[in-house]
């Protein structure tokens, strides 16, 4: 798992708008392996999509650098490079709609990845896979000439799926893939999603919500918040023994399928105004376990440890 | 923004004649200046605000106007103009020196008159124009403030004439040279001594002249204001006149759409005149076939000009078998001229003949030949029926090749043409005028690059000759000539078509198409 | 209660095949734009108005027993009658065959006009916009160049350089009419690059060309339409002033555009000589808007029926 | 912005440039010249008119001098219209189109977009076949044809409904007509435009949010609807509003209007050099500053488009 | 026990023309909703649940939708047949509306702080200032940070969470009698969900207002719903109190449910897969004869294949439309996931009940 597949150094991503800056991300720094999924959970409006979108490129970075299997994804590249960097890395959005062209059927949308990288020999194998994809997704062939508007959001979503997964891509980043999914279409995606990591050893980041989710799919998960990352650990380390207060805030909100349960949560809210001193720092407490705290706090939390 | 009120006084109820006449110039002139004007327009407003030596009365003839005397030397070559007692609208007194300095003042290469040659049969008056002498030496001499002395080149019949010529009125020195942009707007500046003064120009939109009271005759002057717009569609033009807009549409400042010509002459208020102008079809004698005058000749003949002018002109033009139109005295024969019209058998005898001469074996081997104009309309109809004319009667296909003016110009000017439409104007009221243009093949307006020798001498000779009949005869000689060798294939004597208020009366618009409305007035 | 038969209430399975076949046949959106084209009747209608007259333009002056240029200058300015349908010229020519020999000019100059500036229009216009940046400041700039310089002089010069002849309007009128169908295409194009679908294609390494042709211009196809149908009209008229300055069609032949505008001084004496030519154009104009509006329709998936 | 506009400007000012040497060499090499005429000028006289005007000097030369003075805003005199210059012309033309084209503008506008939106609302509906109607006459019937038919029924003593003056420039009621007769394509283009991008925008989702707030159709359409649907009627309005704001010449002539419209045909077929260059340069300026609007408007109705990176996705 | 009613559908069928066929998108829906009361409906993806609410609004796009049969009482009052004016009246003050896709739900060219205040105006005689002052306050309320500097930003410059609060405000601005919240919560992280819900409950006990809830996300529905209901293919399948569909579900679908879902225990480091539901959800354009969850059911029957189920009540509250329950049914085990939470009941009948029509 040592292989780095990914390396995020400092990105930042600020936007100018009319009434000021906006550091949407803002000095974020972490790896992702090969083979392995790293959740990215936090606070809505945190810079989540905008650091997937920056990794893919669709932003170039106000500064920093992300490094795909060591090369500079921001860089100058010859169109033959970025065909294939393209091919590698896919992104599922996270509004579906949007990011389906209206004018097109879904046979054709799922199949432009197919077009573009010219991965179906011929008309008949061309359709042939993306009605393999529908179905994997859980859609079925009627589907295939229909356009995204007369589809329901989960629907959708899933056509946003089965685009990514069109070019067989070995990184996937997954802006909420499945938040619009029911249950059963959610764990048949995410079955789908492992048995594929399995087969072909895709590395994921996944961007989600669902915290239980979250901890069912990934090998690590990355708690983001205000633009900076705040925590990085290890599935089970991070839900057993999360160290910034905003993590255990998050943990404390899941809601669980559960009425009684529910009846009687308490839940607790992050302030952040508990950091104790300045010069906050994302620093390694354990190995394998990062959190952003202060001189202060890093020793109390190794004393704790 | 709007300003003014066009309509003034125009219209009284109380039965008492009208005092405002309204007409349109179509166009913003380009110069109100004497000296710089070089188009109709500007004439039509400059003749109604300055007065030359003598003016054109309502026959068509010369009368005294600012000269009360005119002496003319035995020679014929010195005229002495003595000036009778009149004012600028400013007041001052119109003096000799005031239209020595006008008329020297035009010849002056640093003024850009480009109306000056008008002033060629002034002894001296070519030459100082082209800058090979001085201005000064030029035969115009102011001897006192009422008398003015002009030596000629030659002996000039038309002098006289020439003299109420908008390029032969005075300026008031003081002003003019006081103010160099006076004639450019409307205003104390703008000092003229005609029977109306400038009261107003909207440049673009309108002129507004009132009646001069310092005028020496104003006496004679009926109307209070004349409002001249400038309304360059004809149909709009026919429109305002109809509906009481104008007092007069059509020539000479403006024009009617043929369109409405049928219906106007049926409702009998079309005014025809024939004027000194001929629309001709020039031929370049350099290129094949038409360097062969059987062949020019019967191009000429097998046109049939009766029908043109009946059904595409309308406009009564008469037939032209001749150069010189018959508006000319001593060439009203004219009207018949030299040939028939539409005489297909003897065009075809002759381009069987002239197909001979340049060596083809027969007619139809004549190549296609190409017929030129400038677009407008009109020109058009003419060349698509008399392209018909000679595909039908003569077996000769013609191409059509339509340009823009300017383009048109240059093709015509530089030769490269075949078949040309041109029209020619008279300036003054003299045979020469139309026959002179032919007499050098660089001749500035000759295009044809025909010359003839026996043509050169009779108009030379006929410069000199001081007898009249004499003079006449020579003209008609060469008139002759041409027609006889076919440079040009006249098709029709100009006229000029207008409808008019019906209580409007006395305005005098001459044989060369000038309008006066110093005579004008209306009928209660 | 009502009674039910036991048998029934066995366990059983699904017959697998019969959730294989698919109703619809596959389409693109073209295809499918063609189908639902034909199904608009008022789109139909101006098809066959189209092909009415193009019918007439082909024949009616084979077989009619006038010439279009043979002139009568005893029957000039007839009103229409049994002889003369259309009545008469001024030169006393069948203004029903010119009518017809002028429609075969004018729509043939009309389409070839608006084919071209579409064709120019789109690809520098969603070049221009979709680079953006300085590509589109100077693509753009070099347009307003054409657009300003003075037409007449251009069209004077060409005049004089280029021989008389359909090419030669063609190109006249090419040289600025595509300029307002860039503009309008750029307009589109930058309401819609930033668009979430056109990102997504992005990410899958389509190329400009791809973007522009499968997502930006198809979604831009509405005003692209109508700004097309409105340069069959205004070629029409530019033939006719172009062969006023003596680079239209040379006299005697005919064409909607010169006939209209001989016509109008007559308009009040001789109303025929502006009314069927104005009004075939009209009614042309009717049937190719109908017909814009029909492909406009058909190919807005959203408003299927 | 401010920057932005700041680089807007200095491209114009290259694109002026351009025009300039464009049309100054274009129109030197058309045939004739300002003096060209019918008669033929004598040789002598046209020389001298042409040193007189620096005609004689080399192209290039010209060209500089030429170019100086339209730093300046110095057109020169006018080579026809003795004594006025080229800025007399012009400011005594565009006073008149201006007023008129403002006119017809805002009925373009007013007219084109409020057909544009009723078709769109009924789509497929008798308004809509009606305003179809209406606006593909528009568009097919140039300005010519419709000036001279309005002039007929509304102003000629032949009609009943004549209660306009048929021509001239003289009260509001004579700048009716043109305005009508200069509005009339580009309203019916308008209408059409803003009919086909309504029909898209009308089917947006929040277009369906807006009416789930339980606004009142009207007020979905003027405050969510027109402002989307807008883009390709300002994209047109642009060089539009420059080419009407400087007057017609057909209208002008048909309704003897004293705009500035006819200097753009008479320069040129008077070869009036420096009204050509002249006219030509003002047009460009009207025209560069309107495109320039469009694209700073284009920011404000929309603000997901921003012309100042060319960078993707920002 | 019995309440006022708010909201009842009966036998409500919304069909979509395309060109493929006709899109049966709900087919004979029926439910209530009674005044302060929470309804949460779940379902299958697709399975009609946005259909229903938006037909609720009458929003569905007509054509290509159109109504082919039901009611839709709003306070007694068929909204079917209302007409657009009359509706312009309802929507957004009496029934709001949180949209599924709040990305393009919001209008791109209009600051949010606008889109906001635009319904306050609508509704409420409001000053200006004041508007803009509660439209901060209510995005303060949903959990905007830096509210005041927000309204003036335009929706793209937001996150899909941030939007999704601001089209939230939106529904929230009027203190509407129903709320129809159509997976309001999708793209929000637990404590501003939390929050979110938080702040639901406490308008909802103001003002008594009712909710409809559509959600996939199973906590959430644990903790807001008062009822449930669960769609498939077009159809309410079960509904029930809270605590009857999560402890003692009854039918199949509703079970595939509750199995699939992952709990914070479910380990996915190594084998543990999440139950997924076999096969694909049926195409609507031709929706099978009889069950339509057979297909994918392991507990199909022949008479699944033929005969659609009839509705069986198995308490006062608790409906369930499924063949399972027919006393000629074989009895059979519900999955172990699902197994392991069911608990006895009160109020649960001794033996379903069949429904007859119209009751
Ligand atoms: N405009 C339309 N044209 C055709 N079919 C449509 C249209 N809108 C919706 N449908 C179909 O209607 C069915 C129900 O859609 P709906 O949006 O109600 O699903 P949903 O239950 O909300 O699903 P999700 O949870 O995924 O949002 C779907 O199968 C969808 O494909
Ligand atoms: N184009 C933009 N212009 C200005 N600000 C933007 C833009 N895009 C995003 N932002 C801002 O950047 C911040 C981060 O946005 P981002 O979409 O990355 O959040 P997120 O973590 O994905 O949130 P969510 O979970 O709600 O989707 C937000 O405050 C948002 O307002
Ligand atoms: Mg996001
Ligand atoms: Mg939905």
């Amino acid at each position: 798992m040592a292989e780095k597949l990914v390396e995020i150094k400092n990105l930042k991503q600020h936007f100018h708008t009319a009434r000021g800056t906006v550091k949407a991300v803002d000095g974020v720094s972490f790896d992702i392996y090969k083979g392995e999924t790293l959740g990215l959970v936090g606070e809505s409006g945190c810079g989540k999509s905008t650091t997937g979108r920056s990794i893919i490129r669709l932003y170039d970075a106000t500064d920093g650098e992300v490094l795909y299997k060591g090369e500079s994804v921001h860089g100058k590249k010859s169109r033959q490079k970025m065909l294939e960097f393209n091919r590698q890395m896919q992104m599922i959005f996270q509004d579906p709609y949007a990011s389906l062209n209206p004018r097109m059927t879904v046979l054709d949308i799922i199949a432009e990845g197919i077009d573009i990288h010219g991965l179906a020999k011929s008309k008949q194998a061309r359709k042939e896979r993306v009605y393999q994809l529908l179905e994997t997704v859980g859609l079925n062939k009627e589907h295939a000439n229909r356009y995204p508007h007369e589809f329901s959001g989960g629907q959708r979503q899933r056509i946003g799926i089965a685009r990514a997964l069109a070019v067989e891509p070995d990184f996937i980043i997954a802006d909420e893939p499945i938040s619009a999914l029911d249950v059963s279409i959610q764990a048949q995606v995410v079955n789908l999603m492992k048995e594929l990591q399995e087969e072909k050893g895709l590395t994921y980041l996944f961007i989600a919500h669902d915290l239980s989710m979250v901890k069912y799919i990934s090998d690590r998960i990355g708690v983001m918040y205000f633009g900076k990352l705040v925590e990085l650990a290890p599935a089970n380390e991070l839900y057993e023994n999360p160290l910034h207060p905003y993590t255990k805030s998050l943990l404390s909100a899941i809601p669980l399928p559960d009425p009684d349960y529910e009846r009687n949560r308490k839940r607790m809210k992050y302030d952040p105004s508990v950091h104790k001193g300045t010069n906050t720092e994302f620093r390694e407490v354990k190995p394998g376990h990062f959190v952003s705290c202060t001189e202060e706090e890093f020793k109390e939390l190794q004393a704790k440890q | 923004g709007f300003s003014g009120n066009k309509s003034g006084d125009s219209t009284s109820s109380s039965g008492e004649a009208k005092t405002t006449l309204n007409v349109n110039i179509s166009t913003e002139p380009f110069s109100l200046h004497p000296g710089l004007a070089n188009d109709s327009t500007s004439g039509s407003v400059i003749r109604q605000t300055f007065e030359g030596l003598t003016r054109i009365n309502a026959e068509g003839k010369p009368e005294n106007a600012m000269a009360s005397d005119i002496k003319t030397s035995a020679d014929g070559k010195t005229y002495t103009f003595t000036l009778r007692d009149a004012k600028w609208s400013n007041g001052d007194p119109v003096t000799a020196k005031d239209f020595e300095y006008a008329w020297k003042w035009a010849l002056d290469p640093k003024n850009e008159s480009q109306y000056a040659y008008q002033l060629y049969y002034i002894k001296g008056a070519e030459a100082a124009n082209k800058g090979k002498a001085k201005v000064a030496d030029v035969g115009i001499k102011a001897k006192d403030d009422k008398t003015l002395v002009v030596e000629l080149e030659n002996p000039t019949p038309f002098f006289t004439e020439l003299t109420a010529f908008y390029t032969y009125m005075p300026v008031n020195q003081k002003v003019a040279e006081k103010n160099k942009n006076w004639f450019t707007n409307a205003g104390e500046n703008y000092v003229s001594n005609g029977p109306f003064v400038l009261s107003q120009w909207k440049h673009g939109g309108s002129i507004t002249l009132e009646k001069n009271n310092e005028y020496w005759d104003k006496d004679t002057v009926k109307l209070k204001k004349i409002n001249m717009s400038m309304i360059k569609d004809t149909n709009t033009e026919l429109s305002m006149f109809k509906k009481g807009e104008l007092d007069w549409a059509g020539s000479p400042t403006g024009s009617l759409p043929t369109e409405s010509l049928q219906t106007l002459k049926k409702d009998g208020g079309l005014k025809i005149q024939t004027i000194a102008g001929i629309y001709n079809y020039k031929f370049n004698t350099e290129v094949k076939p038409l360097n062969n005058a059987n062949i020019r000749k019967a191009l000429a003949y097998s046109i049939n000009r009766q029908a043109i002018v009946d059904k595409i002109t309308q406009g009564e033009q008469v037939p032209a078998m001749a150069i010189v139109p018959p508006t000319m005295e001593g060439f009203t024969d004219n009207k018949t001229g030299y040939f028939k019209d539409h005489d297909v058998a003897t065009a075809k005898e002759l381009l069987e003949k002239g197909a001979k001469e340049l060596g083809y074996k027969s007619v139809s081997d004549l190549p296609a030949l190409k017929l030129s104009y400038n677009t407008d309309e009109g020109h058009q109809k003419i060349a698509q029926a008399i392209q018909e004319m000679w595909k039908k009667d003569l077996g000769i296909k013609v191409e059509l090749d339509n340009s823009e003016w300017n383009v048109y110009i240059d093709k015509i000017h530089s030769g490269d043409y075949q078949i040309g439409r041109m029209g020619w104007l008279g300036d003054f009221n003299d045979p020469v005028n139309f026959l002179e243009l032919y007499k050098d093949k660089d001749g500035g307006n000759n295009d044809t690059g025909w010359e003839n020798k026996e043509y050169k001498q009779l108009l030379n000779d006929s410069a000199k000759e001081t007898d009249k009949t004499k003079r006449e005869e020579m003209l008609k000689k060469a008139e002759e000539i041409l027609i006889n060798d076919m440079p040009v294939a006249p098709i029709y004597f100009y006229t000029q078509l207008w409808v008019q208020d019906p209580k409007l009366k006395g305005v005098v618009v001459s044989g060369l198409g000038d309008v006066q409305y110093k005579w004008a007035h209306f009928e209660k | 209660m009502e009674e039910m038969r036991k048998d029934l209430f066995v366990p059983a399975t699904a017959d697998a095949a019969e959730s294989e076949k698919i109703s619809k046949p596959s389409l693109s959106l073209w295809k499918d734009a063609m189908l639902r084209f034909r199904a608009n009747k008022l789109a139909m209608v101006g098809l066959t108005i189209i092909f009415i007259i193009v019918m007439l333009a082909i024949f009616v002056p084979v077989f009619s027993k006038y010439d279009y240029s043979t002139t009568d200058l005893l029957n000039a300015d007839q009103p229409p009658s049994k002889e003369h349908w259309f009545g008469t010229d001024d030169l006393g020519r069948d203004m029903f065959v010119r009518t017809w020999v002028g429609a075969r000019i004018s729509i043939f100059i009309g389409l070839a006009a608006a084919i071209l500036d579409v064709i120019i229009g789109i690809i520098w216009g969603s070049i221009a916009a979709f680079k953006g940046g300085r590509t589109d400041e100077v693509m753009m700039r070099i347009a307003d160049v054409l657009w300003a310089i003075p037409t007449l002089l251009m069209v004077i010069l060409m005049m004089v350089v280029l021989p008389k002849g359909l090419l030669t309007i063609i190109l006249a009128m090419t040289v600025v009419g595509w300029i307002n169908m860039a503009r309008i295409v750029r307009g589109q194009v930058l309401q819609l690059k930033s668009q979430e679908y056109v990102l997504a294609a992005q990410t899958l390494g389509a190329k400009t060309s791809r973007l522009l042709f499968k997502h930006l211009i198809p979604n831009s196809m509405g005003p692209i339409l109508v700004t097309m149908t409105l340069t069959i009209p205004s070629a029409i008229f530019t033939e006719a002033f172009l062969s006023y300055l003596g680079l239209g069609v040379p006299q005697p032949l005919a064409s909607w555009g010169t006939m209209a505008s001989d016509g109008i001084p007559a308009m009040t004496y001789y109303p025929w000589r502006l009314w069927f030519p104005a009004a075939f154009i009209c009614i042309t104009m009717f049937g190719f808007n109908v017909v814009g509006d029909g492909l406009r329709d058909a190919l807005d998936p959203k408003l299927r029926k | 912005m401010l920057k932005y506009i700041g680089k807007r400007l200095i491209y114009i000012l290259i694109t002026l440039f351009v025009i300039v040497t464009a049309t100054f060499f274009l129109m030197q090499a058309a045939p004739g010249g300002p003096f060209s005429g019918e008669k033929k000028l004598p040789a002598e006289i046209e020389a001298n008119l042409n040193e007189h005007y620096g005609l004689d000097k080399p192209l290039f030369v010209q060209y500089v001098s030429y170019l100086g003075s339209v730093a300046k805003l110095d057109f020169g005199p006018s080579f026809k219209y003795k004594g006025q210059t080229v800025n007399d012309l012009i400011s005594s033309g565009f006073p008149v189109s201006f007023t008129l084209g403002i006119e017809a503008i805002l009925l373009a506008l007013a007219f084109g977009v409020l057909f544009g939106v009723l078709a769109a609302l009924y789509h497929n509906k008798w308004q809509d076949y009606t305003i179809a109607i209406l606006t593909i006459f528009g568009i097919s019937v140039p300005s010519f044809i419709l000036a001279a038919l309005l002039q007929y029924v509304f102003a000629s003593e032949a009609s009943f409904l004549a209660i306009f003056p048929v021509a001239g420039w003289e009260t509001w009621a004579s700048t009716v007509l043109p305005s009508i007769a200069l509005s009339f394509m580009p309203m019916a283009f308008i209408a059409r435009l803003s009919r086909s991008s309504m029909l898209e925008v009308l089917n947006s989702d929040y277009i369906r949010t807006a009416r789930a707030k339980g606004l009142t159709k009207s007020a979905v359409t003027i405050k969510h609807a027109i402002r989307n649907a807008l883009l390709p009627v300002i994209t047109y309005m642009g060089p539009m509003a420059a080419s009407v704001l400087t007057g017609s010449f057909v209208v002008e002539k048909i309704f003897g209007i004293p705009g500035l419209g006819s200097h753009f045909v008479t320069s040129i077929t008077n070869r009036d050099y420096t009204v050509i260059m002249g006219v030509t340069v003002f047009y460009s300026i009207i025209l560069l500053i309107s495109i320039l609007v469009v694209d700073v408007l284009y920011g404000i109705i929309d603000p997901r488009i921003k012309l100042t990176k060319a960078k993707k996705g920002v | 026990m019995e309440r006022e009613r708010i909201l009842e559908v009966k036998d409500l069928a919304i069909s979509f023309k395309t060109y493929g066929g006709e899109v049966q998108a709900i087919r004979g829906v029926n439910f209530h909703l009674n005044k302060g009361e929470t309804l949460a409906i779940v379902g299958e993806s697709g399975s009609g649940k946005s259909v229903t609410s938006q037909a609720i609004m009458r929003l569905i796009p007509m054509p290509p939708g159109y109504f082919k049969r039901g009611e839709i009482l709003f306070d007694g009052q068929d909204i079917v047949k209302k007409t657009e004016k009359q509706m312009q009246t309802i929507r957004g003050k009496d029934i709001a509306m949180i949209f599924q896709d709040p990305m393009t739900s919001l209008n791109p060219t209009m600051k949010v702080g606008k889109q906001i205040t635009e319904v306050l105006f609508k509704h409420e005689q409001i000053s200006k200032e004041a508007a803009e002052k509660r439209a901060i306050e209510l995005l303060e309320l949903v959990g905007i940070p830096m509210p005041e500097k927000r309204i003036k930003q335009y929706p793209h410059e937001f996150s899909g969470g941030m939007r999704q609060r601001v089209v939230i405000a939106m529904a929230l601005a009027a203190d509407p009698k129903l709320l129809i919240a159509d997976e309001p919560t999708t793209a929000l992280d637990v404590t501003i969900q939390a929050q979110i819900l938080e702040l639901m409950k406490e308008i909802q006990q103001k003002i008594e207002t009712s909710i409809i809830f559509i959600t996939h996300d199973l906590g959430v529905v644990a903790n807001v719903a008062d009822r449930v209901a669960v769609m498939y293919a077009g159809q309410i399948v079960e509904t029930g109190t809270v605590d009857e569909i999560f402890y003692n579900p009854k039918h199949p679908y509703t079970w595939g449910l509750l199995a699939s879902m992952p709990s914070l225990d479910t380990d996915g480091g190594d084998e543990g897969k999440l139950t997924a539901i076999p096969g694909t959800p049926p195409d609507l354009t031709n929706p099978p004869k009889g069950d339509a969850f057979a297909l994918r059911s392991d507990y199909a029957m022949k008479i699944d294949f033929e005969q659609e189920p009839p509705m069986f009540k198995v308490s006062d509250t608790h409906y369930v439309k499924s063949w399972l329950l027919h006393p000629n049914a074989p009895k059979v085990e519900p999955p172990a996931a699902v197994k392991a939470r069911m608990r006895e009941l009160e109020g649960s009948y001794e033996k379903p009940v069949l429904v007859k029509e119209g009751e």
